[in-house]
C-alpha cells in the first residue's frame, strides 16, 4: 500500500490545485522536493492559510501558476524571498486574502455549498483584489448589514505530512484537526508519515478520534523526518541554521538555484 | 526608576491595557506582549487565560487551526494583538505591500487573519518595533484592516492603543491621542519620528513604571514563564 | 470543581434555550431526571439533531415550550409517544427540520455568522412551516440556483453526558465530534460524566485531540452509568426492558405520571 | 425456488440496485438493506465501502454526526436507503405527519436526513415494509422531501427504486414504473394495495431470483456477518 515518493508526487498533475498547510500542522517537505524534482508545472497553491518554506521553494523552482494564501512568510524575516521577489516582478497570481477566509472556503467545499459567510473583512483592501468574493445585504437582517460570502475552493490534492498511519490507510493527525478540513474539501489526500503502523487505527478508540479514514486519502508515502528542515509537532525542531542558509541564498535568483541545485535536485534533495 | 530596561515600560503599558480582560490571545514571536500578559494573569488584573498556539503549555486548543477564529467569532476572545509593516492615524494596517499592489516595492508576507480579528476581538492591542516615518505612515498603501467602520457594519471591537519603544498611544474617535512618552523620550523625537497627525494632551505624561509589588512579581514569577517560552528576551531583560 | 446534580441543572433557567444531542453522542439522563424534578419551565429544546427518551421526558413533563429537531423517536417504536401527543394537542411549538441543517444552523453559531448555506430542502414541506428560514438566489451562481439559509442557534446551554472529564475541567469526548460543535455554538456546556481523573488531559497528545477544553465548560457533574436508561458508547447498552415499559407507561397522560412519579420524581429517580 | 425466503428476493433486488456504487451508507434498523449491501460487496458488484454508524466495525466516521452529511455533499456517497411513514407516486416522502401539520392525526419521528439525503445522493433507493394504500398514497400530506425538482435546483440524485414486500418499482421521468413482482405475489394483489398510479409493461415480470453463487455467497459469507449485526433477522432468515 505504501507509495514511493515519487509514485506519490506523480499524482499531482501539471496545472492542478494543490492544497496545504502550515509549518504546525506538518509539511510534507521531501514530497515538496520530489514534485520540485519531477518538474511539476502550472500548478495553483493554496495554504490553509499560510506557508513557509514549501511555498517559497515552489514559486521559486517555477511550479506555481498562482497562489491563494493569508501569508507566506520565513520566521522573523519576514516575506517568503522567492515570494516577495515573484510579487515585484509580477511573474505570479497572488490572490491575497485572510486566514479565516481561507478556513471559511475549505469548509464550503467540505460542507458541500457554493459559499460560506464570514464577518470582518469590511473595508479591507483585500474585497477589491478579490473579484471572486461578494459582499451582500445580510439577507436575514433588516437592511445595512454587508456581509462578506467566500466561495468554496475544492483543491484536487491535498498535500501534508502526518505522524502515522496504518495498514487500512488511515491517517492520525493528533491536534491537527485543519487537516480534517483539508482532506474533506480536496478530491483526493497525498500524505506522507513518519511511520505505519499495523493493524487499523479505527479500532482503538483513543486514536481513531483524530484520525483522517481511508475514504479520504488518495495514496501514502514513508518519509522519516519527511518536514525537514521545518519542525515537526513535538517530534522535531526546525533546522534553524538551514532556514538560515535558506534565506541567505534565495535573497537572489542565483543563489536560490545554488540552493535548489544543492538541496532539491542533488543528492542531498533525497534527505 | 532610571534603571528599568526599556522594555519594563512597555509591559507596564501593554500590562494595563489588558486589565479586565479576560481571554487574550497571542502570535508567534511576541514576548513583550507574552510578559505583559503572563503578568498581568499573576497579579490577577487581567489574562485570566492566555493562548499561545506555539507552546504547548500555553495552546488549549483542540479544533485546529479554525478555533483561534471561530472562537473570536464566538466573543470568546476579549484581547489580541496586531502589527503592520504600516500604521496610519486611522489605525488602518498594512500588512501585505507598499507602493502599488500590482507592483509592489516591498512585498510582506500577507493579511494573516488581520482583516477578520480586528472586527470581532474588542480590544486589539497595536505594538510596532519600530517607531518611524515610514511605518507610522499618513495613509497605508494598501489597508489590510481598517482601523474603524462606517455605522451598520458589524464590529465588535477594534484598536485600543498602539504601544511603540518610544510611546504609548490611545485609539479614539478614529484617530490616536498620545497617551504617554516613555522615560528617556521626548515629544519632540514622537513628533518628528511619527507621520501621521495626533491629538495631544497639552502636558504629556511619562509612561508609568510598574510600582514594587508588579515589579516584583515580573522578576519572580513572570521571568522563569517567559526563560521557557522566550529564552533570548528573557536573558536581555533579566540577565543570565 | 465537580457539581453536584441538582447545582449543576440550576444553571439552566426556566425559559433558556438548552441543546442536546442523539443517543450515539451520550445523552445526560440523569440531570434531565435532576432537570424535571427542579421543575423547569418554558424551555426551547434544540437537538442536534435528533432526540429520543430525554426530549419526550421533557415534553411529558411539561418543561418545554418549543422544541426545534429533526426527529423525535424511540426505538423502532416511532415517535415519542409524549411528541406525538403534544403534537397532536398542538400543546408544544414544534420546528421541524432535518438533520444537517440543525448541524449547520450550530456551526453557524460556531463560526459567528448569522447563517450557513444549505444544499438540498428545495420543494420540503419544512420550508413552509420554518419562517426563520430563507430561500435566496444563490449569490453567486449565474440565477435560478435557489439555495437555503439556515439562520445561526445560539443555545444558552448545551447539556450531554461524557466518559470523563479532568480535574482542570476539560472533557474528553471521543469521536463524537458533534459535542465540539455544540460546545462552540453555545454559550456555555453542563456536562456529566462518567468519571473524573487526575491531572490535564490536555497534557496527554493522545488524548488531547478528542478533549473540549474548559473554555467552553461552565459545570461538570460526576454521574455514573449517567446515560441510563439509554446506550452509552461501547460502554453500557440501552436497558431495553425499561425502555419497553416506558413506551408501555408513556402511551396515556395517566400512564406517564405514574412513569414519572416512580422513575424521575421518587427516589428510583436518582440513580 | 419456492424454498426461498422472501425476504431473499428483497436482497436480491436490493444488491441489484447497487451494482457499481462504491460507498453505501445505511441507517439504523435496516437489517434487508445490509444484508444486500454486504452481499454486493462480497460479489464484488458494488458496495465496496459500507458504513452503518451504529455498528463499530462499520463505522468509519470521526468528525461527529456531521460527517455523513458533509460526504454526501462532497460527493462521496453513491448510495442510501430511506422510507416514508407515506410515499406517493411522485416519489414524494412523508416523514412528519398525517392530517393537518398544525393539529395531525397521527405525528411520526420527524423528517431525519431525508430533505437533505434525497438530493445530494445519486441513488437513493426507497424500501417500505408496509405496501397498502395507507403508506403509499396518490399524494403525501406533507412533503419531508421531494421526489423530484424543477430544472435549476441543486440535485445530485433522488430515487432510483422502491421496494416492498410485494413487487419492486422503478422510478423514473417523476414516477414509477412497477420493474417486477415477488414470486408467491400477483399484478391484481399490487394493484389493489397501491393507491398511486404506477407504469407497467404489458407483462411484468417475477422478481428474479439470486443465482447459486450468490446464494452460497450469501449464505456461507454474508449470514456470519449479519448475525452478528442483526441476530433475529438472521435467526429467521437462516435459522439459528
Amino acid at each position: 500500500m505504501p507509495l514511493s515518493l515519487d509514485d506519490l508526487v506523480a499524482q499531482i498533475p501539471d496545472g492542478c490545485t494543490l492544497a496545504v498547510c502550515p509549518d504546525y500542522s506538518g509539511v510534507a517537505m521531501a514530497a515538496t522536493r520530489a514534485l520540485i524534482r519531477r518538474g511539476a508545472r502550472d500548478l495553483t497553491l493554496v495554504t490553509l492559510p499560510t506557508s513557509s518554506l514549501q511555498a517559497d521553494l515552489l514559486i521559486g523552482a517555477g511550479c506555481l501558476r498562482a497562489i491563494e494564501t493569508s501569508a507566506v512568510a520565513l520566521g522573523e524575516a519576514g516575506a517568503g524571498p522567492r515570494f516577495a521577489a515573484a510579487a515585484k516582478a509580477g511573474s505570479l497570481t497572488i490572490r491575497d486574502a485572510t486566514c479565516p477566509a481561507i478556513h471559511a472556503a475549505l469548509q464550503a467545499s467540505e460542507k458541500g455549498v457554493p459559499f460560506l459567510p464570514l464577518r470582518g473583512v469590511i473595508g479591507s483592501d483585500l474585497i477589491k483584489q478579490r473579484p471572486d468574493w461578494r459582499v451582500i445585504d445580510n439577507p436575514l437582517g433588516s437592511g445595512g448589514d454587508p456581509l462578506l460570502l467566500v466561495p468554496a475552493i475544492r483543491p484536487d490534492i491535498a498535500l501534508f505530512h502526518a505522524p502515522f498511519a496504518d495498514e487500512a490507510g488511515n491517517v492520525w493527525v493528533g491536534r491537527r484537526r485543519e487537516l480534517f478540513t483539508l482532506a474533506h474539501a480536496s478530491a483526493g489526500s497525498l500524505v506522507t508519515v513518519e511511520e505505519i503502523r499495523p493493524g487499523n487505527l479505527l479500532d482503538d478508540e483513543t486514536l481513531a478520534p483524530a484520525t483522517i479514514t481511508s475514504l479520504y486519502i488518495q495514496g501514502i508515502a514513508g518519509a522519516p523526518r519527511g518536514a525537514w528542515p521545518l519542525k515537526f509537532g513535538e517530534r522535531y525542531a526546525e533546522d534553524q541554521a538551514h532556514l538560515a542558509e535558506y534565506l541567505r541564498l534565495a535573497a537572489t535568483a542565483e543563489g536560490f538555484q545554488q540552493y535548489l541545485e544543492r538541496w532539491v535536485l542533488g543528492p542531498e534533495g533525497h534527505r | 526608576m532610571s534603571t528599568l530596561a526599556p522594555e519594563i515600560y512597555l509591559i507596564e503599558t501593554v500590562r494595563r491595557l489588558l486589565d479586565g480582560t479576560h481571554h487574550v490571545a497571542i502570535g508567534a514571536n511576541s514576548p513583550m506582549p507574552a510578559a505583559a500578559a503572563l503578568l498581568a494573569r499573576r497579579l490577577g488584573t487581567g489574562a485570566a487565560r492566555v493562548s499561545m498556539q506555539q507552546f504547548p503549555q500555553f495552546s488549549s486548543f483542540t479544533d485546529g487551526g479554525r478555533e483561534l477564529f471561530d472562537l473570536a467569532g464566538q466573543g470568546r476572545l476579549d484581547a489580541f494583538f496586531l502589527s503592520g509593516a504600516q500604521i496610519d492615524g486611522r489605525g488602518n494596517i498594512n500588512l501585505v505591500a507598499v507602493g502599488d499592489y500590482a507592483a509592489p516595492k516591498a512585498r510582506f508576507p500577507g493579511s494573516w487573519g488581520s482583516a477578520y480579528l480586528y472586527f470581532a476581538v474588542p480590544r486589539v492591542i497595536l505594538f510596532r518595533s519600530e517607531h518611524s516615518r515610514r511605518s507610522l505612515v499618513e495613509r497605508v498603501d494598501f489597508i489590510s484592516a481598517p482601523g474603524s467602520s462606517p455605522p451598520g457594519v458589524w464590529r465588535r471591537g477594534g484598536p485600543v492603543a498602539l504601544v511603540t519603544p518610544l510611546c504609548a498611544f490611545a485609539f479614539r474617535d478614529g484617530g490616536f491621542h498620545l497617551a504617554s512618552i516613555h522615560p528617556g523620550h521626548t515629544l519632540e523625537e514622537v513628533l518628528d519620528q511619527t507621520a501621521f497627525d495626533f491629538a495631544r494632551p497639552e502636558k504629556v505624561p511619562f509612561t508609568a513604571a510598574p510600582d514594587d509589588t508588579t515589579l516584583r512579581l515580573l522578576r519572580d514569577a513572570v521571568a522563569p514563564e517567559l526563560a521557557a517560552l522566550y529564552p533570548h528576551f528573557h536573558a536581555k531583560l533579566f540577565g543570565c
